[in-house]
């Protein structure tokens, strides 16, 4: 690489290959009151990137609800703290790493964990879970199964490796993910003593310590290449991949969580390396703290030769953390991450002006203001028009039900519906030994030791919701899921969310992005669950064909009791069953109407969100109460796709009537739940709940009987197809 | 009949987390003169003979399948057995 | 008399032993790290846990098993003391030659983490002798490398004398003769794939494992 | 100096998932050809010299870490390096 003059980078536009603007451009002149070196050309080009500036995305997330009661920390922190009671809380954050898994999926997907899992430890918590959530293509192409498998594989073998559980997390296939699959990952932590961590850098003087890995030429440009659009054309020129290494993050997250958990009087401020690495990383902490600090390049440690302070400042080498630690204690830190068989070297010290000040071989390399490079990125609001889809005349969607119980088997064995265990069985969901409820349920459950309490996770976005309306879709994402904490039996404390979008230059992405973070507000303040972090993905577009408007929600829960923990199947024979919530012909946007159609389209059904939490309402008395059994919530697929569901784990058949049409069967009216009772408890419940029973548990047979149609059904033989659907159409 | 051996190892500037870890498990063991270990995969072949030219062939096994060139780099050698006609 | 669990770096499945023993069994446990030359002289076992040592990038165990400590464990069961080890504690003992045999990759190839069914074959060892024999058991499996190897030879001696004391019903790795846990000749070096720490509370799914502690328990207590 | 390659594959009798897997694969995309295929580690060490013998020295290092000698089998090369003394 080779490191051209201010006047040359002006008069080539180098800084237009960075993604920096003319406009951009010329305020980092204005705000240095001089041509920028190459060096800084870089430093400012990764910090103004959407990536880390947010700068298209800021003005819509405002709309978010971010405090509340129990809320120690928002968004603004490597990740949100919601107080648990008993001095505890949790920890939550979601990260994208869509670009890099595209490219290479193991890596891609494997740093993507150990990303967000540094993020969570940054604020002196421990991770407890992860959860993923995975877009791609239709499986119908080679190179997407091969992508799939290595996602998987990626996601997997890190969070094996450093021993935390991989619990949840969903799956969806759509044609408008092969050529820009998303791959989402979220991560919790538990907060024993509620003492946070800040990202600052404070107090002339106190040092700059970077912990882990070394540093070397991986993934430069990530933050900036994340902020762009593919092509072809660009599938050969991507910088080097970032391998990653869980090994070395088990050992930086032990020292960093020693440190924190025993030294906290030496540790001024943490943060994790991401995105744009030790530029973000140094420069936020400053300028959180007002400070500014010189940096010796010299000093990080290099896997590679002769790196210029553009790479050191830029790579995404994994593993590694920056640490602000008070001055006069190098050694009791250098002598502790030894203890982990880690380097900690200390690279620099805070000035007590603004000014970021790097050097290499005795030489300023950068001097900027450091409140120029973190808070002075512009703000863009874009222009946004409503997509004419929206307002296309549709005659609506009706299905073909006529051979009913074909049409349930068809859409047991969807992928999209079909059991996800031969993805999540490649994930450890049982170290640490705390995971109640394991993957295959509507949300995991990991209980707090040494309590009576637990908490619920789930990862949740049903895309074509959003595709044919992102206002009512981003308000459903929300509501379902917090349908599914409820229906695990806990109470919705927040969400973190990933906003995987396209380009934000094209004003119907834009008006999609303004209408999903709209619905989501208004859902997150009906729930009061504030939205405590989260993550921004733009440009996901291949080809000029955008993704659909895909914010993925991260929600945790609280189970309060032990007693409360409920899950979705059927426990016993002779339960009666109910169900909660009101059904309507809703079929666009469905799974069967992709089934059958090919394609989903049309207005997507009505949402009411008071109903919404009504219904989650009584679910949660009723599971107080101890009224249940269990409780399934009603998601892709509708009614029949539940029933059936619930009856897979201990193969307890269910004999149901009901009256309304077949197709009903497969509507996918919201806010909706099935729920067995013990007959003994019958008239607690219906008291209660006012819900309809539909019928009882028992036997070997899955029948649903309609006003014109009989579903009989092998629960075996649908619970076999259901089961090995996806790994048969992955071989 | 062809005898093909086919070395896969990760580009230079890779890191090679693998590589590391068998490093410092040796210099613990005391051959503290290790100065580098890079470690990568190996594949044994056999291939019987086709119209098809042999280069051809496991130039394309390597980059549809044994590597992956986004990180990794690979060398070949084909022995032809002269058992076989 | 303690319960020593030896710690490696990158070790993960410590605490969820250490958990168990103290609070599920009641005993005391003891972390030891993998830098220590002598065990504790009241320890009255020795636990190698499951996860990963080193990452585990060349060979599962290959590394952890030149670690200090190991000398001294070795001195331990040659003793005749018992040692356990779960899942890459498995792994570890048979790179440092304390059980026959190896583990290989999964034959599928893919991380498999999954409740399992297993038979006691042999209720007589100092690891298992709180089941009934034959009996029907179910313990989680979390492993990519599960995969029991050894020669016809070291098989025929296995069976010979009775070493073999668990077996998968299904078998989820491609294991030989099924295997999911051995014991040495001596009967007092155990290594098996299943976690016994991850059954041994019925919130978790199941106390079988718990069961297997016991057994070791028990037998030091009739000491 | 030395420039030393170690090939590590499992012994004959041992099934080898993992050359298997390759071997289908490689079947999937046509190439059927293909007869056998085992897949091993490959180890590229570069060793100062030492008054020891550079054989013994790569020697141990194969059978105490490299290779697990119940499953595995090795060979290796070893290049002196001339451009040092
Ligand atoms: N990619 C995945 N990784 C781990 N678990 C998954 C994944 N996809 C789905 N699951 C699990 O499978 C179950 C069903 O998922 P899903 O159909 O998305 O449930 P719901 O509609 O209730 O949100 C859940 O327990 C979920 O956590
Ligand atoms: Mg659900």
């Amino acid at each position: 690489m080779i490191e051209l003059q201010p006047r040359e980078i002006e008069e080539q536009k180098l800084y237009q290959q960075w993604g920096l603007s003319e406009a951009e451009f010329d305020k980092v002149q204005e705000l240095l009151g001089r041509l920028p070196n190459f060096t800084e050309t870089g430093l400012f080009a990764a910090m103004w990137s959407e990536h880390c500036a947010y700068k298209n995305s800021k003005p819509l997330l405002k709309q978010f609800p971010t405090t509340g009661k129990n809320i120690l920390q928002g968004p603004g922190e490597g990740a949100g703290i919601i107080d648990i009671g008993d001095g505890q809380a949790v920890v939550f954050k979601a990260e994208s790493h869509n670009h890099p898994t595209a490219v290479e999926p193991y890596q891609g997907a494997a740093t993507g964990v150990g990303g967000i899992i540094r993020d969570i430890f940054s604020m002196g918590a421990r991770p407890i879970a992860m959860l993923d959530s995975l877009h791609f293509g239709p499986l119908d192409n080679d190179h997407t199964k091969y992508l799939i498998d290595q996602t998987v594989a990626g996601i997997g073998d890190y969070g094996n490796c450093i021993g935390i559980p991989t619990v949840g997390g969903e799956m969806t296939f759509e044609d408008v993910y092969q050529g820009n699959p998303l791959m989402n990952g979220m991560c919790v932590g538990l907060l024993d003593s509620v003492q946070q961590q800040k990202g600052a850098a404070a107090g002339a003087g106190n040092l700059i310590f970077y912990v882990g890995a070394k540093t070397g030429r991986d993934g430069i440009q990530g933050a900036i290449f994340a902020s762009a659009e593919f092509n072809d054309e660009q599938e050969s020129q991507r910088s080097a991949v970032q391998v990653g290494d869980p090994f070395a993050e088990k050992m930086v997250m032990e020292a960093c969580l020693d440190l924190i958990e025993n030294h906290a009087d030496i540790l001024v401020g943490i943060q994790d390396m991401g995105a744009a690495g030790l530029v973000s990383s140094s420069a936020e902490m400053g300028a959180k703290a007002g400070f500014g600090m010189d940096l010796n390049l010299d000093l990080v440690p290099q896997r590679e030769a002769d790196m210029i302070p553009y790479e050191l400042m830029l790579s995404e080498s994994q593993e590694r953390m920056l640490l602000c630690i008070k001055k006069g204690h190098a050694d009791e830190v250098i002598e502790l991450f030894n203890q982990y068989e880690t380097e900690a070297v200390e690279i620099g010290t805070v000035r007590d002006d603004q000014q970021y000040i790097l050097h290499q071989h005795d030489e300023v390399v950068a001097n900027v203001d450091v409140k120029a490079l973190v808070d002075e990125a512009p703000v863009y609001r874009k222009p946004s028009s409503r997509p004419a889809r929206l307002d296309k005349e549709s005659t609506g969607f009706e299905p073909d039900t006529s051979k009913v119980a074909e049409v349930l088997m068809d859409l047991l064995q969807q992928p999209a519906i079909a059991s996800k265990e031969s993805v999540y069985h490649r994930y450890d969901s049982q170290v640490q030994t705390n995971t109640v409820v394991l993957p295959g349920s509507d949300a995991a459950v990991i209980r707090v030791r040494n309590t009576d309490k637990a908490l619920a996770m789930t990862t949740d976005a049903n895309p074509r919701y959003l595709f044919l309306d992102p206002h009512k879709g981003g308000q459903i994402a929300v509501a379902e899921a917090a349908r599914n904490i409820v229906a695990s039996g806990g109470m919705p404390l927040g969400i973190t969310d990933c906003l995987n979008f396209g380009s934000p230059e094209d004003p119907e992405i834009y008006y999609e992005l303004e209408q999903a973070t709209k619905g989501m507000s208004e859902a997150c303040r009906q729930f009061e669950t504030p939205v405590i972090s989260g993550n921004v993905s733009l440009y996901n577009e291949f080809n000029g064909q955008a993704i659909y408007p895909t914010p993925m929600v991260g929600m945790v829960g609280l189970i309060e009791s032990m007693d409360y923990v409920t899950t979705q199947s059927f426990k016993q024979h002779g339960d009666l069953v109910y169900l909660v919530g009101e059904t309507k012909a809703d079929f666009n946007g469905t799974e069967i109407q992709k089934m059958q159609m090919g394609q989903i389209e049309g207005q997507l059904f009505d949402f009411d969100l008071a109903t919404e939490a009504a219904n989650q309402q009584l679910i949660q008395e009723a599971i107080r109460a101890g009224l249940v059994n269990s409780v399934h919530d009603l998601a892709e697929g509708g009614l029949a796709v539940a029933i059936a569901e619930s009856t897979f784990d201990n193969e307890i058949g269910v004999d149901i009537k009901l009256d309304m049409p077949a197709s009903w069967l497969f509507s996918e009216t919201q806010s909706r739940f099935i729920v067995s009772v013990s007959s003994e408890l019958q008239a607690d419940f219906e008291q209660l709940t006012g819900a309809k029973l539909i019928g009882t548990t028992g036997g070997q047979h899955l029948a649903i009987q309609t006003n014109n149609s009989k579903i009989n059904l092998d629960v075996t033989t649908a619970k076999k197809a259901w089961k090995e659907a996806l790994a048969w159409q992955m071989k | 009949m062809y005898n093909v051996k086919v070395y896969v190892t990760y580009k230079a500037s890779i890191l090679d987390p693998q590589g590391e870890a068998v490093k410092m498990a040796l210099h613990r063991l005391e051959f503290t003169n290790v100065q580098a270990v890079t470690q990568g995969k190996y594949f044994e072949l056999t291939i019987t003979k086709t119209t098809q030219s042999i280069e051809e062939q496991v130039e394309k096994m390597c980059t549809e399948l044994l590597t992956n060139t986004n990180m990794e780099s690979y060398r070949y050698e084909i022995e032809e057995l002269t058992t076989e006609g | 008399m303690k319960y020593a669990v030896i710690r490696f770096p990158g070790s993960n499945c410590d605490w969820d032993m250490y958990y168990v023993l103290r609070d599920q069994l009641k005993v005391e446990p003891i972390f030891v790290d993998y830098r220590e030359t002598n065990l504790p002289i009241d320890v009255v076992a020795v636990i190698v846990p499951g996860g990963f040592s080193y990452g585990d990038y060349l060979r599962s165990g290959a590394i952890a098993r030149f670690a200090p400590i190991m000398e001294d464990i070795k001195k331990f069961a040659e003793a005749g003391n018992p040692v356990l080890g779960v899942c890459n504690g498995f792994q570890i003992l048979t790179e440092a030659h304390l059980l026959p045999g190896g583990l290989r990759k999964n034959q599928h190839l893919e991380f498999i983490c999954q409740q399992q069914d297993l038979f006691v074959q042999n209720n007589q060892t100092t690891f298992s002798n709180q089941f009934k024999p034959g009996e029907k058991v179910m313990m989680p499996v979390a492993h990519g490398d599960g995969n029991y190897y050894c020669d016809d030879v070291t098989l025929q001696q296995l069976r010979t004398h009775n070493q073999i004391v668990l077996t998968y019903s299904k078998n989820p790795n491609g294991s030989v003769a099924d295997i999911a846990g051995i014991v040495n000749e001596q009967g007092n070096v155990m290594g098996m794939m299943p976690h016994p720490e991850r059954a041994s509370e019925l919130v978790l799914g199941g106390t079988d494992g718990l069961r297997l502690f016991q057994s070791v328990v028990t037998r030091q207590l009739q000491k």
